[in-house]
């Protein structure tokens, strides 16, 4: 606690106080009850987007970036080629083609259109989802490349001598050694999915930042949601950048020299 | 008019378009990659040998910076401040100026790529093992040449992917560049996407130059990435 | 390449031979290049159940490569192994052909390394419970509690709860050593492990290794203090040029050594 | 003569203002700009800006006036001033063919309407069709509510008729879709039409706009234009 | 903690003064603590020109943690050091505070690690010329010239164009050794150099020693094996419990060791 209080931070805590009552006072806040639901909804629509996309794409990450960094050259190819696509070419153009090229096929089936599934796939999100979680698989996949690359073979072979089964040594030591190494990364590529989202409301899936624009075209109102929606997204990006540190800050501290 | 025609060089093909768009997409990805390289350096080092009031405005700034809309960063910028300055200067008897667009563009992108580029460089900065640091500061080097001869050529191999992905999302995001009338590729895409309603034709075409566009600095940073790594060992299958 | 068949040449070695110990770790027309260097070049030796073999040698002879060829951390050349009767299956390249078979082996092997190799995101303790807890289904009251007694042992008790990052040279040495004893291994791959100890704690390792020997358990130990290889060992292996230069008892290779390359090395120790 | 810079929307919107491979501007609204600016003794110049950054441009000063098919809503106003409309297109409802349905809150009941964000369609749908339709999509732009319809994945589709005759026109609107007929008027929603944005407080600029385009359509200039570009009048009623 | 005035007490140390020979490296009252962990208690140490000091102890005993802080590797918690009679300046929280001077004094004392701390990415060659070139100025040619022919001495000219990983731990720890020489130091603090080494090579390492001395330069070096100390030091010093137990000519401190503490360390010897 007594961390928080030292001179600077309380310095810097006034002049975000000062900004914060500044904005509250003299700008524009009347349309804030009217489209405050929906403001709701859109935050809420962000985080599981964010949340899902992540974990989903991570799970898959992991395993591109080791088939890259270990894999046999029948793993490690396809990795490589979806990687370099997905990071190749702007998510934009991935998310219309999944809801537009693909999304677009399934109603030419009758018996697609008849089946329990198609009510989720007519609807957005599931592509939506599908698309973030690809980029993020895609760009975290070459991250985990290099961080498996760099674990010391010695870690590795003190493992395998002790006769450790493969997936353990994996999941036991290779695995946390890799993330721990590239943990600021991932935090500022989670920040980056979170920025990502926003595309999605090209495909109608309306979150926070598809709101804040809402009202922007509907108003004219031009700096007060874009405020709104910063402080949203710091506030969001501030609890990203708290978990990050968490896990960091578990095992050892990296010995700094002198 | 098939696809090939709307791609001409020429008018009324849109292929010059597209490529002045690409060459402007990437002087401003090259200069924005490049302010965030060292902004990302400097962010980095304050991170983790800075004093605490340092580190704290470190900390805010790779959280607000990264947190907050780069459209916001740049109408706050290349509007709000412009507007600013120039009721100032007018209140005084003065012209009023124009801050330049692209400019504004490459500053707030650069500024941005600093604040992701600062937490790449930290990860790879601290997986630098002490041994290497303290061999080199053991034998007097003085830091700076410890940085570029010792520390970053260590720390390279792992910052690489990381960085190659800052580079990428760069080229990317000058679209961005837009909201301040500058045309680049993307721009330059829906632009003729719209007048000619072959949305797919272009969005495939500037989909292939990006592609291309990946391949080729993909190529360029596994070359770096190689020659960073060296004196690894590799890690055979697990 | 495919191993060549086993050669019985004047380098052939069979630890002594008292008939009835079995034997536990065979290794027969070992090759091993790095690229175009060749550093073994057909190596033969047989440790019997309780041997405690010494293998001696020159920087760069190869002896690390030998031992970590033998639980196949490095993949011969050429040339087989066989730990306690078992053949490690080899594809035509080399490589282990059945993993479970391997992994089985190696943990009945336990290794210390030259370099520690410590797992650095895990405490000195989390080091020795990870393979007894994980992989052999010890319960983790049990396994801890081992760990502690062997930590005990070589004098790291309070320092159970520290990253090998933040201990000493010998601090290291002696996890490593007990890490590898934590599995309860039938025979021991020692890469001169007492390094970077004291004199004091280098009398304790050879009481452990004697402990060992006396439970059946059989050692290969790399060693450079030859004080330590004649004290401990039951047999001593002279490795020079990628080969078996010389092997016997303790006393004769010390004491009346054949080959000039031996009498050679032997001689700076005064 | 006042030299004044009319801001245009950067984003291509045919046949009102779109780019040619060339780079020059052209389209209907252009030539409007052209020829109010005339009537109004107005020295115009086009400054193309981005959407996103057409009203802090404004607000500003870098530039004047917004010429860039702005509708003309109460919230808005509260923002910016605008002059008289100088177009207002009827809007219809489009759906796909076969499928029974009316323009109005009855004959929607159940259905998926989409409609592009923040336009006056989208009030309108909001206040009528979105109590009994099943719901409403809202798109970033009107060509991918078209996709969609297309598609399948929703059934109808409210716009202005210009963007939907258009649409009508491709082989693939053609084959899929028809007018289901156009909504019930709302002046307070549908009414206003598009009217030049300018910055509050500027009565002068805001009179020489309203003089400019009474001037054009009681000269006829209004309608040589539009006629090179419409089958029928787009001023509205 | 500010440094407390230099106790004398009779742990005090003057390694064999003869008169004329100037002092290189003195150590006055040096503790170090990591956190709770007090490892150095206040010790005392002088170095004079051509001395050869061996530290010797127990593991984890503080002998590397005193090694460290003589260059400020290591930020002493209290004492001072002072080298070729230039006190290095500290600052109230005992960092140092002109960073120049403690660049040069560190490119006065070469450093041997007991991990050896290679550099992973450059060739054995370019880890040697790497601080002659880039931060002193030799021209490139002649420090590859001295480079190879250190290279040579220690028996790795034809490892030069090798990385550290490629090469077996012996192999490291001579390119280390090497390193350190190359930059013609005035002293030099070795961290248990022959820790890997065959007997030949550690027979090798106490020639370069005995002929480093015979130039006057100073070394301190830690070291587990007490024949080799034996044989190399001038003055031998014994740390234990983080203060010097007991110092003086090796012929005294093996021969008719003083305290208990010392007599039961050199016990287990032999
Ligand atoms: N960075 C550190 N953080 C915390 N404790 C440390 C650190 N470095 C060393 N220690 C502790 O300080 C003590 C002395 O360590 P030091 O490395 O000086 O021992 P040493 O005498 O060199 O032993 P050895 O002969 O085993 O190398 C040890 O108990 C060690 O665990
Ligand atoms: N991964 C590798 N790639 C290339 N060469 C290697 C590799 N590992 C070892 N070598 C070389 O093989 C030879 C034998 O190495 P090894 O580590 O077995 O020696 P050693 O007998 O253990 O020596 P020491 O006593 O110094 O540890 C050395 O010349 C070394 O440079
Ligand atoms: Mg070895
Ligand atoms: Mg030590």
């Amino acid at each position: 606690m007594r961390a928080w209080l030292q001179p600077h931070r309380i310095a810097l805590g006034l002049i975000g106080l000062g900004l914060v009552i500044w904005c509250a006072t003299t700008m524009r806040w009347d349309w804030l009850p009217k489209y405050a639901p929906m403001m709701a909804e859109g935050i809420w629509r962000t985080i599981w987007l964010l949340v899902l996309s992540s974990v989903l794409g991570m799970a898959l990450a992991v395993p591109l970036g080791l088939a890259q960094a270990a894999g046999p050259w029948y793993l490690a190819a396809p990795a490589r080629v979806f990687c370099t696509v997905i990071r190749g070419t702007p998510l934009l153009l991935q998310i219309w083609l999944f809801y537009y090229g693909l999304g677009s096929l399934f109603p030419q089936f009758p018996w697609i259109r008849q089946s329990d599934l198609w009510p989720i796939l007519r609807q957005a999100w599931p592509y939506a989802l599908l698309a973030l979680t690809l980029s993020f698989a895609g760009y975290e996949g070459e991250v985990m490349r290099g961080a498996f690359k760099s674990v010391p073979r010695g870690q590795l072979e003190a493992a395998r001598a002790m006769g450790m089964p493969r997936h353990l040594i994996l999941w036991r030591i290779w695995l946390p050694q890799a993330v721990r190494a590239v943990l600021p990364t991932l935090g500022g590529e989670t920040v980056l999915q979170m920025k990502a989202t926003p595309l999605v409301a090209t495909i109608t899936v309306v979150e926070i930042y598809a709101v804040a624009s809402r009202v922007r075209q509907d108003t004219f109102i031009v700096y007060e949601p874009l405020l709104l929606l910063a402080l949203v997204y710091m506030l969001l990006a501030g609890a990203i950048v708290l978990l990050f540190r968490q896990i960091e800050t578990r095992g050892p501290q990296v010995r700094r020299p002198g | 008019m098939g696809p090939l025609d709307l791609l001409a060089l020429s008018p009324p093909g849109w292929g010059a378009t597209l490529l002045a768009g690409l060459w402007n997409s990437l002087l401003i990805a090259v200069g924005a990659f490049s302010l965030g390289l060292v902004l990302g350096g400097l962010g980095a080092w304050g991170k983790i040998h800075g004093g605490p009031v340092t580190r704290d405005l470190l900390a805010m700034y790779t959280t607000i910076v990264r947190a907050v809309p780069e459209l916001i960063l740049i109408l706050i910028l290349y509007f709000g401040v412009t507007d600013l300055v120039n009721q100032v200067l007018i209140a005084f008897g003065h012209e009023r100026i124009q801050i330049s667009g692209v400019a504004a563009g490459i500053t707030v992108l650069g500024v941005v790529q600093g604040a992701y580029a600062t937490e790449v460089l930290r990860g790879a900065l601290l997986a630098v093992p002490p041994g290497q640091v303290e061999a080199a500061r053991a034998m007097g080097m003085p830091p700076l040449l410890m940085a570029r001869r010792i520390i970053f050529p260590a720390m390279l191999g792992l910052a690489m992917p990381g960085l190659s992905n800052l580079w990428l999302i760069a080229t990317k995001d000058t679209a961005l560049l837009a909201v301040v009338g500058f045309g680049e590729l993307t721009f330059a895409t829906r632009q003729a996407a719209a007048s000619t309603k072959a949305f797919f034709t272009f969005f495939i075409a500037a989909g292939v130059i990006y592609l291309i566009l990946t391949l080729l600095s993909g190529w360029v940073f596994a070359r770096i990435e190689a020659w960073a790594r060296r004196g690894e060992p590799r890690n055979a299958g697990g | 390449m495919a191993a060549p068949a086993a050669e019985t040449g004047p380098q052939t070695a069979s630890a002594t031979a008292p008939g009835a110990a079995r034997e536990a770790i065979r290794v027969e027309g070992l090759h091993k290049s790095f690229g175009p260097h060749h550093v073994l070049k057909g190596v033969d030796l047989t440790a019997h159940e309780g041997d405690v073999i010494a293998v001696i040698g020159g920087s760069g002879s190869g002896k690390s490569t030998m031992l970590r060829c033998i639980n196949f951390l490095e993949t011969p050349s050429a040339g087989r192994v066989v730990i306690a009767g078992e053949e490690v299956r080899q594809r035509a390249d080399g490589t282990c052909a059945d993993r479970k078979q391997i992994e089985r082996i190696r943990r009945s092997l336990g290794m210390v390394f030259q370099s520690f190799n410590l797992w650095t995101h895990k405490t000195v303790l989390e080091n020795l419970i990870e393979v007894p807890v994980h992989v052999m289904g010890v319960p983790k009251a049990e396994a801890v509690e081992r760990a502690m007694a062997l930590l005990a042992r070589v004098g790291l008790a309070e320092k159970a709860g520290a990253y090998p990052a933040f201990m000493s040279g010998g601090q290291q040495q002696r996890a490593a050593i007990a890490r590898a004893l934590c599995m309860e291994p039938k025979a021991m791959l020692f890469d001169e492990p007492t390094s970077a100890l004291d004199p004091e704690l280098v009398g304790e390792v050879l009481a452990v290794i004697r402990a060992l020997a006396a439970e059946g358990r059989t050692m290969i130990l790399v060693t450079h203090e030859m004080k330590f290889a004649r004290e401990v060992a039951s047999h001593v292996v002279f490795l020079a040029d990628g080969l078996v230069e010389e092997q016997g008892p303790p006393e004769r290779l010390f004491g009346a050594p054949q080959s000039p390359r031996l009498q050679q090395f032997l001689r700076s120790v005064g | 003569q006042t030299a004044v810079k009319v801001g245009i929307a950067a984003e291509a919107y045919p046949p009102f203002a779109s780019q040619d491979a060339s780079g020059a501007w052209v389209g209907w609204e252009v030539e409007m700009i052209g020829a109010i600016c005339a009537a109004a003794e107005l020295t115009c110049e086009i400054v193309p800006v981005a959407w996103d950054g057409i009203i802090p441009s404004l607000t500003a000063g870098q530039i004047d006036a917004i010429m860039a098919s702005m509708s003309i809503t109460e919230e808005r106003m509260q923002t910016i001033d605008f002059s008289d409309k100088y177009y207002n297109t009827p809007t219809v409802v489009v759906g796909a063919k076969g499928v029974e349905m009316a323009p109005t809150p009855e004959g929607l009941a159940g259905k998926i309407v989409g409609v592009q964000v923040s336009t006056v369609h989208q009030a309108y749908v909001e206040k009528y069709f979105a109590p009994t339709a099943a719901e409403v999509k809202t798109y970033q732009t009107q060509d991918e509510a078209n996709q969609d319809l297309v598609a399948g994945r929703i059934d109808a589709i409210q716009a202005d008729s210009i963007a939907l005759d258009a649409f009508l026109a491709t082989p693939e609107g053609a084959a899929c879709c028809e007018v289901k007929g156009a909504v019930a008027d709302d002046p307070a929603i549908l009414g206003l039409g598009v009217g030049v944005g300018l910055r509050k407080g500027e009565e002068d600029l805001k009179a020489a706009f309203n003089k400019g385009i009474a001037a054009v359509l009681a000269d006829g200039t209004y309608d040589k234009i539009t006629a090179g570009y419409f089958a029928s009048s787009i001023y509205g009623n």
